[in-house]
């Protein structure tokens, strides 16, 4: 599996709500876990996921341990015109990944 | 086709002769009070009678059975009146859980049948059912009571 | 219940399957909604605990689960003291986790773990009671036009004093179910109590000595497929691959399906052929880092543990180690617990049924809740399109409580053939591989005495495995596992039961891959046998006897010195023993009953024991049922001195060991000890009885074989020493 | 990500390569020791505001076996127009070590006020969703989820 996976309409009219469904792996360790020898796991989480539509950000979350491990987000969308829809996760540890699609309104 | 006899009764079955017989009573004719609890004839779930003898019935192929009289737990009782072990173990409240207690009172049964008045250490040397609840104490105390009967 | 009756007479046979038939129709057929007050058979509820049939049967519903421990009976006689009801007329039922959820928990907490079932119940379900009583009642009262208190309720008879007119539950529990429950009532005095505290007969034997009594491993449904399973055997491996052509021609095979990431099952007409076919089945593990690990591995990670400088303090007054460094003289011991299975009689099985808008389940649990939880989770679907039905347990001992992993996977199997019902039963081996293990723990015990001989300190390390890390790691307090110290704790339902003036328990957490889970008495297992077996220890360095040298340090603990002086005073404690014979005691507050025993054993050859005798007292506050509180005991020690005599499980290559009994074994009818219970209730609490007596055997045993051979015994089980049980 | 067929894109990024973008309050976070304190949190994210009960329907299930990975889904009524939006949904828990378990911020251009994750829980406990609009009001909807696990492990 890669880093992340994005679920996109490749196609949409204009207007139409789309759905976005993200899912991107990580373990989201909570920093309250023990390793096998009784000490802390620290904390190493992404805190943030930033969703970009032709470089306007049209969602953002921020994100806590509290989110499960390889954080699934759903979230929707207005197709207003085509072009790319583009995700950055950050986190813990100067973690980032990216993805992008392209999605064709008409 | 394997002809069986069974609490009385005749029953054909069409199974692999190598079946063991615990699976042919459970499954094909669908008596299930023999239970299965290990499959290697250690904890004694799955005891019967074989013309009266307390056998393992998870260890004993269905070929091997042909021409004997099977008993099952649903064939104890006689009619509407229950076998003295089963008087037994409802006065002395013997289960717990009760899965194994089908095999410990098929296994009891035929300790009375070869020894009517077991001593405890007749018991001990024949009753090597497993009882993970542990009524043991009570198992005693009514098979003792069962031989009074 | 007309139990004692010995001829099988037409109820019999009728109420007999009608108690499995009847569960089966409401699973099968009958919606429950909210806000309904009819029972199945259409029954008027009284309250949610009590359906009151016309012909003056009572139902009585029971949310926790009956597992041999007794608390299906126990609960009954608590709704039925307050109701007032004829015993002999009562019945009893499941509600299922559906209708609780729909009825917004009516029932409360479904778990069945912890000793918990009465204790933590015992007030509203006598207040349910307690309800209905006094609905009935106003029920007769209002039919009579009399005022209500001038009526009484005994023996399911309504009573109106004055006129000396009478009717019974029967008639009345049509009207009394439109009443509007009370909003308070007031519970009997124990004093007065008629039903509980008696050693009533159990109201589930009869069907368990026909083989009428179903279990979920017996149930059969229309169209139903048989399978069973392989999980990966080294704990976190995954299933690579499989070779499925190879058995699909099989007879009777109908599918070959991989259930989750880690296991692959077999779906077939029989079980036998499901299994056979499963045998044959080629299957390729990823075992993953886990497979290089082995017990010695384990043990190597724990002993380090038992001198390593950080550890989380569960316990602790004055300055141990100064009074350690400044003894006159010290005595130090190292012990090791290991891994056990649960080896409930029944393997895992579960039953279920798939389609895209319901999903239904059959299982034996200890928490029915637990299943429908999973049973969401692995089905997808809403809580209003899934139902499970709690099927009779064959022995429950904490396996069925925790972890419905044997639930997940037949949902995930039956997801994979939509609309068949398919029953998914584990072999033994696959029990003795996929357990949720009793966790393993060494530890390192160093006592300080001054030049008079009192004791003066005490540290007690423990090292190893934390249940909660592994289940709930969010749950520890700062990294503390308040479990671990089960037993030897400050205050509570575990409370260490000595005072020593400089004292410090601690636990080295140490989280091997096996995975751990809760078994019959968690952690006062070895715990009572670290700190008794080491009290003999410290009262034998100190030359005094150990049960003097134990009451000198319980000063502040009366409860738990008064189960012990019962148990030396019984057992004649300071008087001769027969020949041969030899006497140890241990004590303990478990699940906040205090528990002690008195063990009576005698050694042959050196290494061949025999226990003749054990004294047990415990005190649980309150008794419900004294016949089945002396069974508990009993059996918890069959349970305990199976696993101190004859049991563990080995970790080679990451995986387990034993496959079966023959390698796995528990105790037989010729081990078993005579077994003399006092139970003295003080009263004011409640405390537990499934598992509270189970860790004084062991200790009690132990101590005995040292007065016995003059040998401590610190690693377990016995027969790695040479040492069986005759 | 069940929609195989309208699942077309697959992306790998070089995760680690990106160091600059650690903001210094992900630090400062990370060592945060646990405790929640649900009605602070509240309080700072809302201001003096009121919070209404409504609008929101925070989507759990009744019961979980062990809280390690719970569906949830947050919707709220809103036209979601440029002059009546959703601007934010946090969610907060009552008894996780920490009570923040996100905030999702979206606006007009979302169509339609609809979330979904997967998240943790701690405990047998209420989680709790706000709903921010761009009114400057807040509504809310809680629900209780049962984590059955933590019936075994009470007072232990």
């Amino acid at each position: 599996m890669a880093d992340a996976r994005i679920d996109v309409p490749a196609t949409a009219k204009p207007g139409e709500i789309i759905e976005i469904r993200t899912l991107v792996r990580h373990p989201m360790e909570t920093g309250f876990r023990r390793t096998q020898l009784g000490a802390l796991v620290p904390r190493d989480i992404i805190t943030r996921l930033v969703c970009t539509y032709n470089g306007i950000e049209v969602f953002r979350a921020e994100l806590h341990p509290a989110i499960a491990a390889n954080p699934f987000i759903a979230f929707s969308t207005i197709a207003v015109e085509s072009g790319t829809i583009a995700f950055t996760w950050t986190g813990d540890n100067g973690y980032s990944v990216t993805a992008s699609a392209a999605i064709t309104v008409g | 086709m394997i002809q069986l006899n069974i609490n009385g009764k005749s029953e054909q079955v069409d199974v692999e002769p190598n079946t063991p017989l615990l699976w042919v009573i459970r499954e094909q004719l669908g008596l299930t009070g023999t239970k299965y609890g290990c499959g290697v004839a250690q904890c004694g779930s799955c005891t019967v009678h074989l013309d009266g003898a307390a056998v393992r019935s998870c260890a004993v192929p269905v070929s091997a059975v042909t021409g004997k009289k099977i008993t099952t737990i649903e064939g104890l009782a006689a009619g509407n009146v229950l076998h003295k072990v089963q008087k037994a173990w409802l006065d002395h409240e013997v289960p717990q859980c009760g899965y194994c207690q089908a095999g410990m009172i098929m296994a009891v049964a035929s300790l009375l049948r070869d020894k009517p008045k077991p001593t405890d250490a007749d018991i001990d040397a024949t009753i090597t059912n497993i009882c993970r609840c542990g009524t043991f104490n009570q198992v005693r105390e009514a098979i003792h009571a069962a031989a009074k009967a | 219940m007309n139990s004692d009756n010995p001829n099988l007479s037409r109820r019999f046979f009728i109420i007999g399957s009608a108690a499995v038939g009847s569960g089966l129709a409401l699973g099968l057929n009958i919606p429950f909604g909210p806000g309904i007050v009819r029972a199945a058979d259409g029954s008027p509820e009284v309250t949610a605990w009590v359906v009151i049939r016309p012909d003056d049967t009572v139902v009585i519903r029971i949310a926790r689960s009956e597992m041999g421990q007794g608390t299906l009976t126990g609960l009954a006689q608590m709704v039925a003291e307050e109701l007032e009801c004829d015993w002999s007329k009562v019945t009893t039922e499941y509600p299922t986790p559906g209708q609780s959820v729909a009825r917004k928990r009516v029932w409360g907490n479904f778990s069945t773990g912890g000793s918990r079932g009465i204790r933590d119940s015992h007030d509203y379900v006598r207040r349910g009671g307690a309800a209905a009583r006094t609905m009935l009642i106003q029920a007769a009262a209002e039919a009579w036009r009399v005022p209500a208190a001038e009526c009484s309720a005994a023996n399911s008879v309504i009573t109106h004093q004055p006129s000396g007119r009478t009717t019974t539950f029967g008639k009345v529990a049509e009207a009394a179910s439109r009443i509007t429950p009370p909003k308070d009532v007031a519970l009997k005095d124990p004093k007065d109590w008629k039903i509980i505290g008696k050693p009533v007969r159990r109201l589930d034997t009869l069907d368990k000595l026909t083989g009428k009594q179903v279990y979920c491993a017996d149930l059969k449904l229309p169209g139903m497929l048989n399978a069973t399973i392989k999980e990966c055997p080294v704990f976190g491996g995954k299933v690579k691959s499989f070779d499925a052509a190879k058995v699909a021609g099989m007879k009777g095979v109908k599918k070959v399906v991989q259930v989750g990431d880690t296991a692959v099952a077999v779906v077939a007409d029989t079980w036998w052929q499901a299994k056979t076919a499963l045998d044959a089945l080629p299957i390729v593990w990823d075992e993953g880092e886990n497979a290089k690990v082995s017990s010695a591995s384990i043990a190597e990670i724990l002993k380090a543990g038992l001198d390593a400088p950080q550890a989380f303090i569960g316990n602790q007054n004055g300055d141990a180690k100064a009074a350690i460094a400044g003894a006159a003289k010290k005595v130090e011991a190292v012990y090791a617990y290991p891994y056990l299975n649960h080896a409930t009689m029944e393997p895992m099985n579960a039953t279920a049924r798939y389609t895209a808008d319901r999903c239904e389940v059959w299982c034996p649990t200890q928490n029915g809740e637990a299943a429908f939880a999973v049973t969401l989770a692995a089905s997808g679907l809403p809580a209003d399109k899934c139902e499970v039905y709690k099927i009779h347990l064959g022995g429950g001992f904490g396996r069925r409580g925790a972890f419905h992993d044997y639930v997940t996977q037949a949902v995930r199997i039956a997801k994979q053939m939509p609309g068949i019902p398919v029953k998914l039963l584990w072999t033994r081996e696959e029990d003795m591989a996929q357990g949720r293990y009793h966790p393993v723990t060494q530890c390192k015990l160093v006592g300080a005495f001054d030049a008079g001989n009192n004791l003066t300190g005490l540290h007690m390390r423990i090292s190893g495995q934390s249940i909660l890390a592994a289940v709930r790691p969010q749950a520890l307090q700062n990294g503390r596992d308040p479990a671990q110290f089960q037993g030897v704790a400050p205050s509570g339902e575990f409370e260490f039961g000595y005072g020593v003036p400089n004292l410090l328990i601690d636990h080295a957490m140490r989280n091997p891959h096996v995975p751990p889970g809760f078994w019959r008495g968690v952690n006062i297992n070895q715990n009572a046998i670290y700190i008794e077996c080491f009290m003999d220890e410290l009262a034998q360095a100190a030359g005094q006897d150990p049960l003097e040298f134990r009451r000198k340090l319980m000063g502040k603990h009366p409860k738990h010195l008064a189960v012990l002086n019962a148990v030396a005073e019984k057992a004649g404690w300071g008087k001769p023993a027969p020949q041969g014979v030899f006497r140890g005691l241990a004590q303990m507050k478990a699940f906040n009953s205090f528990v002690a025993a008195c063990a009576e054993i005698s050694v042959s050859g050196g290494n061949k024991v025999t226990v003749h005798r054990i004294v047990c007292a415990t005190d649980p506050g309150y008794a419900v049922n004294r016949a089945q509180i002396e069974r508990q005991i009993g059996g918890s020690f069959v349970y305990g001195l199976s696993a101190l005599f004859e049991q563990e499980c080995t970790v080679k290559n990451g995986r387990i060991e034993q496959q079966n009994f023959n390698d796995y074994s528990s105790m037989r009818i010729a081990q078993m000890p005579k077994v003399e219970a006092i139970i003295m209730p003080s009263g004011g609490f409640w405390g537990g009885v499934g598992e509270p007596t189970i860790c004084v055997a062991a200790p009690a045993v132990l101590n005995a074989y040292f007065a016995a051979t003059g040998k401590r015994i610190r690693s377990f089980p016995l027969k790695n020493h040479g040492i069986t049980m005759v | 990500m069940q929609r195989g067929s309208r699942r077309r894109f697959l992306a790998a990024a070089g995760g680690l390569a990106a160091a600059v973008a650690l903001p210094s309050t992900a630090a400062a976070q990370a060592t945060r020791t646990p405790f929640n304190d649900m009605p602070d949190v509240i309080r700072r994210l809302v201001g003096s505001a009121q919070i209404n009960p409504g609008k929101v329907k925070l989507g759990l299930p009744p019961l979980v076996e062990n809280g390690h990975l719970v569906p949830l889904t947050v919707s709220v009524e809103s036209p979601m127009t440029e002059a009546a939006h959703v601007k934010a949904i946090h969610v907060l828990t009552e008894k996780n070590p920490l009570p923040e378990v996100a905030s999702f911020h979206l606006g007009a251009r979302a169509g339609r006020a609809s979330v979904a994750a997967r998240i943790r829980l701690a405990d047998t406990q209420t989680v709790v969703a706000i709903a921010e609009l761009s009114d400057g009001s807040f509504w809310s909807d809680s629900t209780h989820v049962i984590v059955t696990l933590a019936a075994c492990l009470e007072e232990l």
